[in-house]
């Protein structure tokens, strides 16, 4: 009875069917880059550009764009005649299928590397995608320790992973404790519950004991929670020493804001690869409420002139601080480019080769060489402690980097 | 009949060649989501299109059947070939558990709806807060290329599995649809009472449809977590996996078998579309997708498929009427 | 627990508890009047944070001023919407129109995303101190303000659809859309002034949550959900139970959220939720069952 | 043989009686009118007999089984089929898939299913329309359309809730011929309708309500004549007095 309808449907579906695969035979050819001679270079950034995490994806596919732009006006890539590099953006919304479709995508556009991912959960299934494609990949920001450990031939991580960060944290703890008059031991966790918080988390409370680090609660809660004053008053009712804190911008301005309204004062506050305490509009927008905040993050190098170049070219173009997402996409593009001068082609295999051998000694991060170890890993990334003084962010931690004594306790 | 079997078989002959046709990773990708929503939409379809009770939280099913076979692989190391059938009777509890609650307690339209979509949550934050799921971390499965494993060297492997595995949805959802049961289903969906009046056992009947319906979609989300090798909490218990499941179903006409496909098939290639084409200023692509999409229900009230049947009622009609014409002169 | 933090939790929830009302009053007339689920409801809320936003980043005005212009505005955009889509598919089925609303707040929130790009942005009120305290306790200004608000509004719209004429053909086309034309109500027109009033409800309580809350484009989301809870728990179109369920939800929230481990005080929303739903489904104040 | 017996029935709504303490019987192969004036509760008592009200006191037997209190599919299983005062069809599927919902209460295969709706649907004159949307026929249609419906079901009581209503005389005069012939068939009988002419012409006995109670019983030319009857009448529209007096 329905059967002419289903027919005919049948029949349209089929059309659509075989021009997409019509359009497949057209299309560019999926393996290797389609660039030849004089063509430019293309370059992938694979970042959440809307959904709820645009603000960090955009700021970060803006310094990939600031990265190969610097190199342009450097001349290209001389080791191919000076070859362009050109910016290909994808949006990978914050969902895995779409990184998955995104890598792809950026593959038929010819890309020789990408750079990208910010959400673990998106820079999983894509590193992956992009292994199999043989499709060198670098990624700024995404802590999951898990990324570096399938023995991927193809992914770079730049960031330090979550286990390294917790460890960081430890270290600058005992460090701090180890100059201070009064020592504080007891703390609670705060931190926003998806990946990336829970694995720093997790990694804290697993080590803590060696550190001289008693925590007493971990109080979890969602990004994009409406209200954190249970969380608030859980604190102050536990009265610990130190508040530790991992979250996202928001949720880390409500907790912060909200502890200064409550009755009770802790003596440390420390974020731990925090998504607040970095950020320059924290600084500038709370300095009634963030005073000596500490941070211990992934950041810019404060004693490169380079890094201070970098940031005020940014902010000149873009209206924008450069924060540490930033920083890392940065350099995560400029690691590529490195490998694609010294590789002298356009061919994958080549760049990833390349890559395995950086040894990049210019760099805005607060690290040695950034250098890969075989998994993929830069072993040389290191957290720096940070410290708020009148809305202005200052080194306090390692030695090498310190801009300033750390006041602590604070109060 | 015959007929239409020929051109059915053509047509999956044709879909079938596919991965002879193209090597392009990109197309592959894209035709396995496209016959991964339709299995999804069209299990949905069978409570939602069919019984008419409209579910807005089917990542219930999907999660389970994504975390019990991803659950059974990481920590028991067992096959998801038998994780799937696991899910799916996990998937029946579960399924038969929110039925009975539901329609034991008569929940209808819009708060049917609103209860799934709460039952869909709590299970998220469940999932989130039990080491034994390692809460919001996810579970990262191994890649290989053990077939036994659900692994592929190649993606045409992972297109043969969605597809053979979208038909035999299909092909269920067709049996059902020409059963007492599918009958009795629609009876339900048109008018209650009614139905009730000529025998049909509203409760059992939309028991059997949740539980067939919850089943089907988690098989979808075991393929899912096999497929992309990661899944999280909010990846496969979010509101957002409910409703992308029930998009296809409702653009390509909601209660018909052909509608899921029908749907999947415009609504996937239409994000594609609209990120290649506005990608390059973020959001622009989203806008358009909800613009459209707008645009097909305000235009398109009974899905694709549904505009069709009516298109060809009325020419039917029109025809009748002017035999009648003749015969009458 | 501590009689303080027993005290400062019920503070905190009341006030949490009375900011849902206010998110679910504008909800509870448009899904009570006409059956509509609005899932666009958190993104016009979002589109009156803005008003006040620039309001207050331009002009230098607080949200408290600029309160009765995001109204106004966002009574507009409303009836626009009724006018321009909804009406067109009065008859249709319900969840058509709920995916309706779905598209249109993926529209609306993508583009405040391209216009006024993903920043957070926040809103000070100066003039205010930052909290009251006695006893030891903590009141947070600006949401007692909002609290006040929900309280009056709600107050307010009841005696309007009680007393006024057009409060009266809304609750007449609510009950009876039929009958009312039937007795010379513009059916229409009630409702485009419900919807557009609805938007403008949403309107409000994005300008009241702004010095409290960030703004940005997917703020709309933190509220939605909690909102249609909010809505069933008081009962359709009943605003005071909606405020009540808003207390409901806050403080359940506020102690589950200082009892239980991890992010489990969510699960008391919906827990409650689904228990009235199957207990009650009228809601707590709903007179008679479906 | 008596097929049905309602004892005492009572039917209470949050205090107000709906139907009170009627008893009565059905026989087998008759057809038994139910009539009185609006509001007298005939169609809350088929809607308890059916299922879809529990009785809140008194019993219902058929065939000597205690009934009452079952949902209405346990009812239709048991061979009891209704129509509605207003239809209720579904909507959007064709004729004949209406039927079929009703088939499916005694067939199992579909094919099976088909072919006793088509041949319900050419009993009631309806085949050449078997393919059209429920939706989009007239009311009279419709009704026709429920009736087969429910004849699918294979029942062996059939309730008729003014089923005539909104009919013009031929169609009325075919319905007549229709229901006689259905009665013949040895389907048992029991309809509510306000058109005296057809409960006349119909009934072998008939039931009288009023406010709740049964007033009367007996057969149509006695019970018309009855003056509790006229007087439960007065009041009610013009013409229908009158045409309860003309039979009188």
């Amino acid at each position: 009875m329905k059967k002419r309808g289903i027919l005919i449907n049948l029949v349209f579906a089929m059309v659509l069917l075989l021009a997409a695969c019509s359009g497949s035979e057209g299309g560019t050819s999926s393996s290797g880059p389609a660039s030849g001679e004089g063509d430019t270079i293309k370059i992938g950034s694979l970042h959440p550009l809307s959904g709820g995490l645009a603000l960090e994806g955009q700021e970060m596919r803006d310094a990939v764009k600031l990265a190969i732009e610097d190199k342009n006006a450097a001349g290209g890539i001389s080791s191919i005649d000076g070859a362009k590099l050109e910016l290909i953006e994808a949006d990978h919304e914050g969902t895995p299928e779409k990184g998955v479709s995104e890598v792809q995508k950026l593959d038929r556009e010819g890309v020789v590397g990408i750079v990208g991912a910010y959400s673990s959960g998106v820079a999983l299934p894509a590193t992956q995608e992009a292994e199999r494609a043989r499709l060198p990949f670098v990624v700024d920001i995404g802590s999951a320790d898990e990324i570096t450990e399938r023995g991927f031939k193809y992914t770079f991580r730049l960031q330090p992973a979550a286990s390294s960060f917790s460890v960081d944290f430890l270290e600058f703890f005992q460090d701090l404790n180890e100059n201070a008059e009064e020592k504080l031991s007891s703390a609670v966790i705060v931190h926003e519950d998806s990946v990336f918080g829970t694995s720093i988390a997790e990694a804290i409370v697993e080590n803590a004991d060696g550190y001289g680090l008693d925590v007493l609660e971990v109080l979890p809660h969602a990004s994009s929670t409406a209200d954190l004053s249970s969380t608030i008053n859980k604190i102050s009712s536990l009265k610990p020493d130190t508040v530790i804190v991992t979250t996202y911008l928001r949720d880390g301005v409500m907790l912060v804001e909200g502890i200064e309204n409550s009755n009770f004062a802790p003596k440390a506050i420390i974020g731990v690869a925090n998504g607040a305490f970095s950020n320059a509009s924290f600084f500038k927008d709370y300095q009634s409420i963030n005073n000596l905040v500490m941070d211990v993050n992934y950041t810019i190098n404060p004693h490169s002139e380079l890094a201070n170049d970098v940031k005020e070219r940014y902010k000149e173009a873009y209206g924008r601080e450069l924060g540490p997402n930033g920083a890392y996409s940065y350099m995560a593009t400029t690691v590529l480019i490195d490998a694609i001068e010294r590789a002298g082609t356009t061919d994958r295999a080549a760049i990833q080769k390349a890559l395995t051998e950086t040894n990049l000694e210019e760099h805005i991060l607060p690290q040695d060489a950034i250098k890969f170890d075989e998994k993929g890993q830069n072993i040389n990334a290191k957290a720096v402690l940070n410290q708020i003084f009148d809305g202005a962010p200052k080194v306090v931690g390692p030695e090498e980097y310190k801009e300033t004594e750390a006041v602590y306790p604070r109060n | 009949m015959k007929k239409s079997h020929i051109f059915y078989g053509i047509g999956l002959i044709l879909i079938a060649l596919f991965p002879f046709v193209t090597d392009n990773q990109y197309f592959m990708h894209i035709a396995i989501l496209i016959l991964y929503y339709a299995l999804v939409s069209q299990a949905w379809n069978i409570l939602s299109g069919y019984a008419g009770q409209f579910s807005f939280g089917h990542a219930i099913f999907f999660g389970t059947g994504a975390y019990s076979s991803a659950i059974l692989l990481s920590k028991y190391n067992i096959s998801p070939w038998i994780g799937m059938f696991i899910g799916a009777i996990i998937a029946i509890g579960i399924a038969l558990l929110i039925g009975f609650l539901s329609f034991r307690y008569k929940l209808r339209g819009a708060y049917f709806s609103l209860g799934t979509l709460a039952f869909a949550e709590i299970l998220r934050i469940l999932v989130q807060n039990m080491d034994y799921f390692n809460k919001t971390l996810g579970i990262l499965l191994p890649i290989g290329d053990n077939p036994w494993l659900f692994q592929f060297e190649s993606r045409a492997g992972y297109f043969y599995i969605i597809l053979i595995l979208t038909i035999i949805v299909t092909v269920v959802a067709y049996l059902i649809s020409k059963s007492r049961l599918g009958f009795n289903l629609i009876a339900i969906r048109e008018n209650e009472e009614a139905a009730q009046s000529l025998g049909v056992k509203t409760f059992k009947n939309k028991m059997i449809a949740i539980a067939i319906s919850g089943a089907l979609t988690s098989v979808g989300g075991t393929f899912y977590a096999q497929y992309l090798l990661y899944i999280d909490p909010p990846t496969t218990f979010g509101n957002d996996v409910s409703i992308s499941i029930i998009l296809p179903a409702i653009l390509g006409g909601m209660g018909t078998i052909l509608g899921p496909f029908m749907g999947a098939i415009i609504i996937v290639p239409l994000g594609e579309l609209t990120s290649h084409f506005f990608g390059g200023f973020a959001g622009i692509h989203l806008m358009v997708y909800g613009l459209i999409l707008v645009l097909v229900i305000l235009f398109l009230p009974e899905g694709l498929v549904g505009w069709f049947q009516e298109k060809m009622r009325s020419s039917r009609l029109k025809k009748e009427g002017n035999q009648n014409d003749i015969t009458e002169t | 627990m501590s009689v303080e933090l027993f005290f400062q939790s019920l503070i905190d929830g009341t006030l949490m508890g009375g900011i849902y009302g206010l998110v679910a009053i504008g909800l509870t007339l448009i899904f009570g009047v006409m059956k509509i689920i609005n899932f666009a409801q958190g993104a016009l809320m979002m589109l009156g944070m803005y008003v006040s936003y620039w309001c207050f980043a331009i002009l230098g005005i607080s949200p408290y001023l600029s309160l009765p212009l995001s109204a106004i505005i966002l009574f507009a955009i409303g009836m626009t919407m009724q006018r321009g889509i909804l009406q067109r598919m009065a008859g249709a089925p319900d969840h058509n129109q709920l995916l309706v609303t779905l598209g249109i707040t993926l529209f609306i929130e993508n583009l405040a995303l391209v216009i006024f790009k993903p920043d957070f942005r926040s809103v000070t009120v100066d003039s205010l101190p930052a909290s009251l305290s006695f006893f030891n306790l903590n009141i947070h200004t600006t949401k007692l303000i909002a609290f006040l608000f929900a309280i009056v509004l709600a107050i307010g719209l009841f005696y309007f659809l009680k007393k006024t004429f057009i409060g009266k053909a809304i609750r007449a086309t609510s009950i009876n859309s039929q009958g009312a034309s039937l007795v010379g109500v513009n059916i229409t027109k009630i409702n485009y002034i419900a919807f557009g009033l609805g938007a403008a409800l949403a309107g409000v309580a994005g300008s009241l949550i702004t010095p409290f809350f960030y703004t940005s484009p997917t703020v709309g989301a933190s509220f939605i959900l909690k909102g249609f809870v909010v809505v069933v728990l008081g009962g359709l179109g009943n605003f005071i139970g909606a405020l009540v369920g808003g207390l409901l939800i806050g403080i359940s929230e506020a102690f589950g959220g200082v009892l239980l481990p991890g992010s489990l005080k969510d699960l008391m929303t919906y827990l409650i939720f689904i228990i009235i739903l199957l207990l009650k489904p009228s809601g707590l104040f709903g007179g008679k069952t479906r | 043989m008596t097929l049905l017996k309602l004892e005492n029935v009572v039917k209470k709504f949050s205090g107000l009686v709906a139907v009170n303490n009627v008893s009565l019987e059905l026989h087998e192969g008759e057809i038994l009118g139910l009539i009185g004036p609006n509001g007298a509760g005939k169609t809350t008592l088929f809607h308890t007999i059916c299922g879809f009200h529990k009785p809140t006191t008194g019993t219902i037997l058929l065939n000597g089984e205690a009934v009452h209190g079952l949902k209405p599919e346990l009812m239709c299983k048991k061979g009891v089929a209704r129509t509605f005062q207003i239809v209720q069809p579904f909507g959007n599927l064709t004729l004949l898939e209406n039927v079929i919902v009703g088939a499916f209460n005694t067939v199992g295969s579909y094919k099976e299913a088909s072919k006793l709706a088509m041949q319900q649907l050419e009993y009631m004159g309806m085949e050449k329309k078997a393919q059209d949307r429920m939706k989009d026929l007239t009311f009279a249609e419709q009704k026709k359309v429920e009736v087969a419906r429910a004849l699918a079901t294979k029942p062996k009581v059939l309730f008729l809730d003014e089923v005539m209503s909104g009919l013009n005389p031929t169609e009325v005069n075919e319905f007549i011929e229709l229901i006689k012939d259905i009665r013949n068939s040895g389907i048992t009988i029991f309809f509510i309708e306000h058109l005296m002419s057809a409960v006349m012409a119909l009934s072998d006995r008939v039931v009288v309500m009023h406010l709740g109670e049964k007033i009367a019983e007996g057969s149509p030319t006695v019970v018309t004549k009855d003056p509790k009857v006229v007087e439960a009448y007065l009041g009610e529209e013009l013409d229908e007095v009158k045409e309860v007096k003309e039979y009188a």
